[in-house]
């Protein structure tokens, strides 16, 4: 049964070919177009079942089993010298395959809800081929044995990140964000670019795994963690951190998750598959595949390596951040980007504080239910003819009862309602894991996070499906661009392209907490290679019982606030202020504009500079003036005097050697000349020079 | 003198050739065939050293020169598009009336 | 050196020369073709068959059409008005004298040029491929990249403005 | 008999003093080439000009010797006494050498085709790059000829061929590499050797497989269009530009432009016939027993009558509709033809072998057709006759 392994690239190259023959179809075969893509998504979904089927038949003992196919790519310069060779190659393990599942199963859902939400755009086919090109190169990445193979695919992805966001290209703002997303994220490329190169030197290899001779094999981790670097640290630490960083540019993590609310101006199944499941979760992806370097310590000394440290730190201050951020925005969909990047940081923090299981049980579990509430999202624009701001929706209850239906699935799994939603297990897990760390600032972080999420998840709702339609009412007063005169568009529910995989996501949003939950952990053991035991009375310790008790209250702390100021009095109209910008409109206002980044340091460098030019004035005017008043009097004096000797001494000197300067300059910039002849001429000039020292060289030595 | 000799004596006149070419001609499209000269005898000085090299059988000379017959084809083109670029805008291949430094 | 490569030497030198000084440049440019083709029979007097018809192929099928179309497309079969020597041309002539006077005297002076020739080395086109398949693909690779990067940058920069800038 | 020609060759040189020994055996071999081909020439131009007129329902020549047989040789006399005029403006020396470097490269290429076992006049190691090296002069050529005619027709003649032959010259390259890589040699005896023996009595020839059929359509096309025939005779366009780039050539010197463009037409085509056709190979073991030359010149005798067939059915191209099919398609195509072409080499033998590489040279076929079209569906041609 080793057949899927030796066929594992048939998973990517299903919808690579999808993709390159839609490229070369006329655009107007739009049916023929989504066909081949589903069909092979299809495809790409039976296979990866296979392998996951494969892998769990093959139980690892203690550690997952691993099995691959490498082969030769280049070889290049002396054949006889070692480092000279690139090789490729794919694996399945248990996280491969988890994640192979995961991205063509949502992929699956996420084309067959295209159909509906695209069918009325121009450019439908040329979607389709975009968007199997993305599917070819994410599951490439997953499949990945080698580092080079997986930053190939990666690049690919940002690639087609960037093609998908700047799909409605006449948009100058779509066009615009499409270009800071592919620069932002080719910051932290860069560096994942350095951190590949400087493996590769130390290693010669770029495999993973090699029967013992990859990179993330002990022999190679523990030569690694042995060495350090100028600076001190571990090698290990080096090229984990650089690694870290291509992470943090695709997951959006704090310092460059600039782009991802932006990257929203996409057709809403691009956010929902990119921008939300797969490819901001594939920096999740990496770290976990990387993690035995991202964990390599110097034998013999305890403690916890520092790219975990810097990875946990940051996924924490993620989680906070953009959650705050998210309670104060009014566009749906920059709601849930901000929600995507918090969760982002939970699985950071996951990772980072318990490990490869924990933070890819997040992953998995908030890719189902955020692709829901991006799908979720999306019915609700379609249906409301192109609206994004929730002040201006209200009361979709009743118009669209399955998105409803569904969307409230989804909110609650993101929320973490407790026991019977996938999030609330992923979720309470990392708690458990970040409490142990060794600092519990982390924890506190991560509960603010959970807090707020429930808190901004119930605002939405409320503002989307509960209370009066508010459309129609321009959202300020005087506002220009806004409808104006009654409801003029009824909103309607989507067709069942779309809300059958609202559907199937929402079940999965639902049961998927069950594989993984502290009575029958058979997610972790499945990637760790052990075998999961039930035991209820796990459920009873002390410790998960504290920590649920913490969680579920959190989240119901959350939704109850969210309920008492927004779901108890709903606003009757679009231009109402927020409920909570009336009780804090400062706080409030700090959110909506996304912590004044820039503005904070604008206004704090001025008022240090404003009060420190005072400072001087006033010392200036009462301390020194009488004192310089009394001086210049007997320097009048000597300036007199002092003017002679100037005059006639000193400004000869100093004017010849401006003149000097002045022609010198003007000599200097004929050289400048822009004649590329004369460019030329002291290239041959210097040429003769050169072959002359040669010359001179030889006979000398 | 060798036959080594000669040919490099040869390369090193067609470079003064194609040097001397392109440092007095005013026409951009002659300044280029002067630089492909100066090219030529280079590679001609590799194929020199491959066939009269110590190791022959090492083709590196050969390799060389191939890629730089790549490369000289990439230039002029890339020249030649140049020099149709700035003809478009100065009306004139002549270098010494092409000197602004801005467009 | 035998007396027809010899003969081929002087002629390719000739035709470098007259292709430097001619006044048409389309004389030029067939001059220039001239040298060319001397330079690929002198590489087949060494032996390196392969590159020699490389040569004329990439110089005579590519470059010198280029070298032509350019020639036309700026009108530079009209005669020029101006002298075709540039101001200082003197000078230029002068450091064309003292490279190849330094070059030569390199060469003359060298004690490692006075090695006894072997016998004319084989070059088979086979061991050639399978080469630069494997000990130099990197820079094939390279040679690829930069042959695309100069397409597209050549259409870019001839391409016609639209606004007319 | 195969050998004849090779013994009898071998006879002579044997005769005269070995120090001269080469060099008069190079010049028996160039002797033959500059003999048989002109008078194939001959023969073609007669041909030619019978099977248009037969397509074109008239007689063709009928008047000079039986069946207008001596016709070639009435126009040969013509064109040397005829005056060679000369424009006054135009570039002498150029002007002068223009024919002579087109014909000379024509023979040249001539030299590496091997016309028959053991009777290649030039064979080394890299000849398939000689004979394009050579071929790359003719553009030359074309050039001189119509910039130094200083006629406008000339000159606009001159650059449409040149555009027309550069864009044409990459697929024809790219569709010998597929050959090229098969037979695992540049030699055009070691390529013809690759393509000896038989599957049962199916001959080994590349054109009898999917890469090898699909590159035999490519070359001949891209063949068609370097010697500027029609449907891709835009640079001699009467209709339009006179006669293109010879416009201004009289006598001897347009005879040479004539006999020049047909031996490019042999030389091609048989380079054709060595990559693809199986060379001086019989089509049939029980074959075997006809000479290999006569093979050889046998296949070069159908090829022409193909290309006299085309000449007298396909209507010209429009300029961009030419440039479109060589950049559009035959470049992509030729170049899915070598991945092809490397599939078969490296998939293991048998039929499935055949289907896959047969569906890869068909989608691409499909696809990139229908991308030149561009889904354009054209109407159905209605034809008006007379009443």
């Amino acid at each position: 049964m080793d057949w899927i392994v030796h066929r594992l690239w048939l998973i990517p190259a299903t919808p690579l070919l999808a993709a390159g023959v839609s490229a070369l179809l006329n655009h107007r075969r739009r049916r023929l177009a989504a066909t081949l893509a589903i069909a092979a998504m299809a495809t790409a979904l039976v296979l990866s079942c296979l392998a996951l089927a494969h892998a769990v038949e093959h139980p690892g003992q203690g550690s997952p089993v691993r099995q691959g196919v490498n082969f030769l790519w280049l070889h290049f310069g002396d054949p006889h010298a070692s480092g000279t060779s690139l090789w490729l190659g794919w694996v399945l393990d248990p996280l491969a395959a988890a994640m192979l599942v995961m991205v063509s199963f949502v992929g699956l859902l996420i084309f067959i809800y295209s159909v509906g939400y695209m069918a009325h755009d121009e450019n439908f086919a040329r979607f389709f081929c975009f968007l199997s090109l993305f599917a070819a190169a994410m599951l490439g990445l997953v499949i990945a044995n080698s580092l080079l193979l997986l930053f190939i695919c990666w690049e690919v992805v940002g690639l087609t990140s960037y093609l998908l966001i700047g799909f409605w290209y006449q948009r100058p703002s779509a066009a615009a964000a499409a270009k800071k997303a592919f620069i932002t994220t080719r910051i932290g490329d860069l560096a994942l670019l350095l951190g590949m190169v400087w493996l590769y030197s130390q290693t010669g290899t770029l495999l993973f795994y090699d029967g013992g001779q990859g990179c993330l094999e002990p022999s190679a981790l523990s030569r690694l963690a042995a060495q350090t670097t100028s600076l001190g640290i571990a090698v290990s630490t080096g090229i984990g951190l650089l690694i870290f960083c291509g992470a943090i540019g695709k997951s959006g993590q704090v310092p460059l998750h600039v782009w991802l609310p932006d990257a929203m101006e996409g057709p809403t199944p691009v956010s929902a598959l990119i921008h939300a499941a797969t490819m901001v979760a594939a920096g999740g992806f990496l770290v976990a595949r990387v993690y035995p370097l991202m964990a390599a310590y110097p034998e013999g000394l305890k403690g916890v390596p520092g790219t975990l440290q810097v990875i946990t730190w940051i996924g924490a201050i993620t989680a906070f951040f953009a959650a705050s951020i998210a309670v104060a925005q009014t566009d749906i969909k920059r709601i849930l980007a901000y929600s995507t990047i918090s969760q982002l940081g939970f699985m950071m923090l996951g990772l980072g504080a318990g490990g490869v299981a924990v933070g890819m049980f997040h992953l998995l579990t908030h890719a189902f239910f955020k692709s829901l509430l991006f799908l979720g999202a999306g019915s609700v624009i379609h249906g409301c003819a192109g609206e994004q701001d929730i002040r201006r929706m209200g009361g979709l209850r009743r118009f669209m009862p399955v998105t409803f239906a569904t969307y409230a699935i989804g909110m609650l799994a993101l929320s973490g309602f407790p026991l019977f939603f996938s999030g609330f297990w992923s979720k309470e897990e990392i708690f458990h894991y970040a409490r142990g760390w060794i600092s519990p600032w982390p924890l506190y972080l991560g509960v603010c996070a959970a807090l707020l999420t429930a808190f901004y998840m119930a605002r939405q709702v409320c503002y989307v499906f509960f209370g009066q339609s508010r459309a129609g009412v321009s959202p300020a007063p005087g506002a220009a661009g806004g409808q104006t005169g009654g409801p003029s568009h009824i909103a309607h529910e989507s067709p069942g392209t779309m809300t059958l995989p609202l559907m199937v996501l929402a079940l999965f949003s639902v049961v998927l907490g069950f594989i993984g939950t502290p009575v029958w952990p058979w997610f972790q053991g499945f990637l760790t290679g052990r075998s999961a035991v039930t035991e209820i009375g796990k459920l009873f310790e002390p410790d998960v019982l504290w920590l649920m008790a913490l969680s579920s209250s959190i989240v119901f702390l959350g939704l109850g606030l969210g309920w008492w100021f927004y779901g108890r009095r709903p606003a009757m109209d679009a231009a109402e202020p927020d409920p909570l910008e009336r009780l804090r409109p400062d706080v409030f206002a700090l959110l909506r504009n996304k912590y004044f980044v820039d503005e904070a340091y604008e206004v704090s460098v001025i008022r240090l500079n404003a009060a420190w030019a005072s400072a001087c004035d006033w010392l200036d005017r009462r301390v020194w003036s009488g004192a310089v008043n009394l001086a210049s009097w007997a320097v009048v004096g000597l300036g007199w005097l002092n003017r002679l000797v100037d005059e006639y001494v000193v400004n000869l000197g100093f004017d010849g050697s401006c003149r000097g300067l002045t022609e010198g300059g003007t000599r200097l910039s004929g050289l400048q000349s822009g004649r590329v002849q004369n460019y030329m001429r002291v290239i041959g000039v210097g040429l003769a020079v050169l072959v002359l020292l040669l010359i001179w060289g030889c006979h000398a030595g | 003198m060798t036959p080594l000799a000669a040919y490099l004596l040869l390369s090193a006149l067609l470079f003064a050739i194609g040097l001397a070419g392109a440092l007095t001609r005013r026409n951009a499209i002659i300044v280029l065939i002067g630089i492909e000269l100066m090219l030529n005898a280079a590679n001609l000085n590799f194929i020199a050293f491959w066939r009269f090299g110590p190791n022959p059988e090492a083709l590196t000379g050969v390799v060389f020169v191939l890629f730089s017959i790549g490369v000289a084809a990439a230039e002029a083109a890339v020249g030649l598009a140049l020099i149709l670029s700035i003809y478009r805008h100065y009306r004139t291949t002549n270098l010494e009336q092409v000197d602004s430094l801005k467009g | 050196m035998t007396a027809p490569i010899a003969i081929i030497a002087v002629l390719t030198l000739a035709a470098a020369v007259t292709a430097m000084s001619l006044r048409n440049l389309v004389h030029c440019a067939l001059m220039f073709m001239a040298a060319l083709a001397g330079v690929a029979a002198l590489y087949l007097g060494l032996g390196a068959q392969f590159v020699g018809f490389a040569q004329v192929l990439i110089y005579f099928g590519a470059v010198a059409i280029l070298i032509v179309f350019a020639i036309l497309l700026t009108r530079g079969t009209e005669p020029p008005r101006e002298p075709i020597l540039s101001k200082a041309w003197i000078t230029g002539i002068a450091i064309a004298v003292v490279v190849f006077g330094v070059l030569s005297a390199m060469v003359l002076s060298s004690k490692a040029l006075t090695r006894e020739p072997g016998p004319t080395p084989q070059l088979p086109v086979h061991q050639l491929g399978a080469q630069l398949m494997t000990k130099y693909v990197l820079p094939l690779e390279v040679i690829g990249l930069l042959l695309t990067a100069a397409l597209i940058g050549a259409v870019v920069i001839a391409m016609h403005d639209e606004e007319g800038g | 008999m195969d050998q004849l020609l090779v013994t009898l060759k071998h006879w002579l040189v044997g005769l005269v003093p070995s120090q001269y020994a080469p060099f008069f055996s190079a010049l028996l071999s160039v002797g033959a080439i500059a003999v048989v081909f002109p008078a194939l020439f001959a023969l073609t131009t007669l041909l030619e000009r019978k099977g248009l007129g037969r397509i074109q329902n008239r007689y063709g020549p009928n008047r000079v010797g039986p069946y207008g047989l001596l016709q070639p040789i009435a126009d040969g006399l013509k064109a040397l006494t005829k005056e060679d005029i000369v424009p006054r403006p135009a570039d002498k020396v150029v002007h002068f050498l223009a024919p002579l470097v087109l014909v000379v490269p024509v023979f040249l290429a001539l030299a590496v085709v091997p016309m028959g076992r053991h009777m290649t006049a030039l064979d080394m190691n890299a000849g398939v790059l000689f004979f394009f090296a050579a071929g790359a002069a003719t553009e030359l050529s074309v050039f001189m000829a119509g910039w130094s005619s200083r006629n406008k027709y000339s000159l606009l003649g001159a650059m449409r061929a040149i555009a027309q032959m550069i864009s044409y010259e990459v697929p024809l390259i790219l569709a010998s590499v597929a050959a090229i890589m098969a037979a695992g040699s540049l030699s055009t005896t070691q390529i013809v050797e690759a393509q000896a023996g038989y599957w049962g009595c199916v001959p080994r020839w590349f054109v009898l497989t999917p890469w090898g059929f699909a590159g035999f359509i490519l070359f001949m096309v891209a063949a068609t269009a370097e010697s500027n025939r029609s449907p891709f005779d835009l640079p001699e366009g009467e209709s339009e530009l006179v006669a293109g780039y010879y416009t201004e050539y009289t006598g001897f010197k347009f005879a040479l432009f004539f006999l020049g463009e047909y031996l490019g037409l042999f030389a091609v085509s048989g380079l054709g016939i060595t990559l693809f056709l199986g060379g001086w190979h019989a089509p049939l073991p029980a074959l075997e027993w006809i000479p290999s030359w006569a093979w050889f010149f046998a296949k070069l005798l159908v090829l022409i009558a193909g290309f006299i067939w085309i000449r007298g059915t396909l209507p010209r191209l429009r300029i961009d509709q030419l440039m479109g099919l060589a950049w559009k398609f035959m470049l992509p195509m030729a170049l899915v033809n070598i991945g092809v072409a490397g599939l078969w080499r490296f998939m293991p033998g048998g039929w499935e072998r055949w289907i896959v590489c047969a569906l890869c040279v068909g989608a691409a076929y499909l696809l990139l057709g229908g991308l030149l079209s561009g889904g354009k569906v054209f109407a159905k041609r209605v034809y008006r006759y007379a009443d």
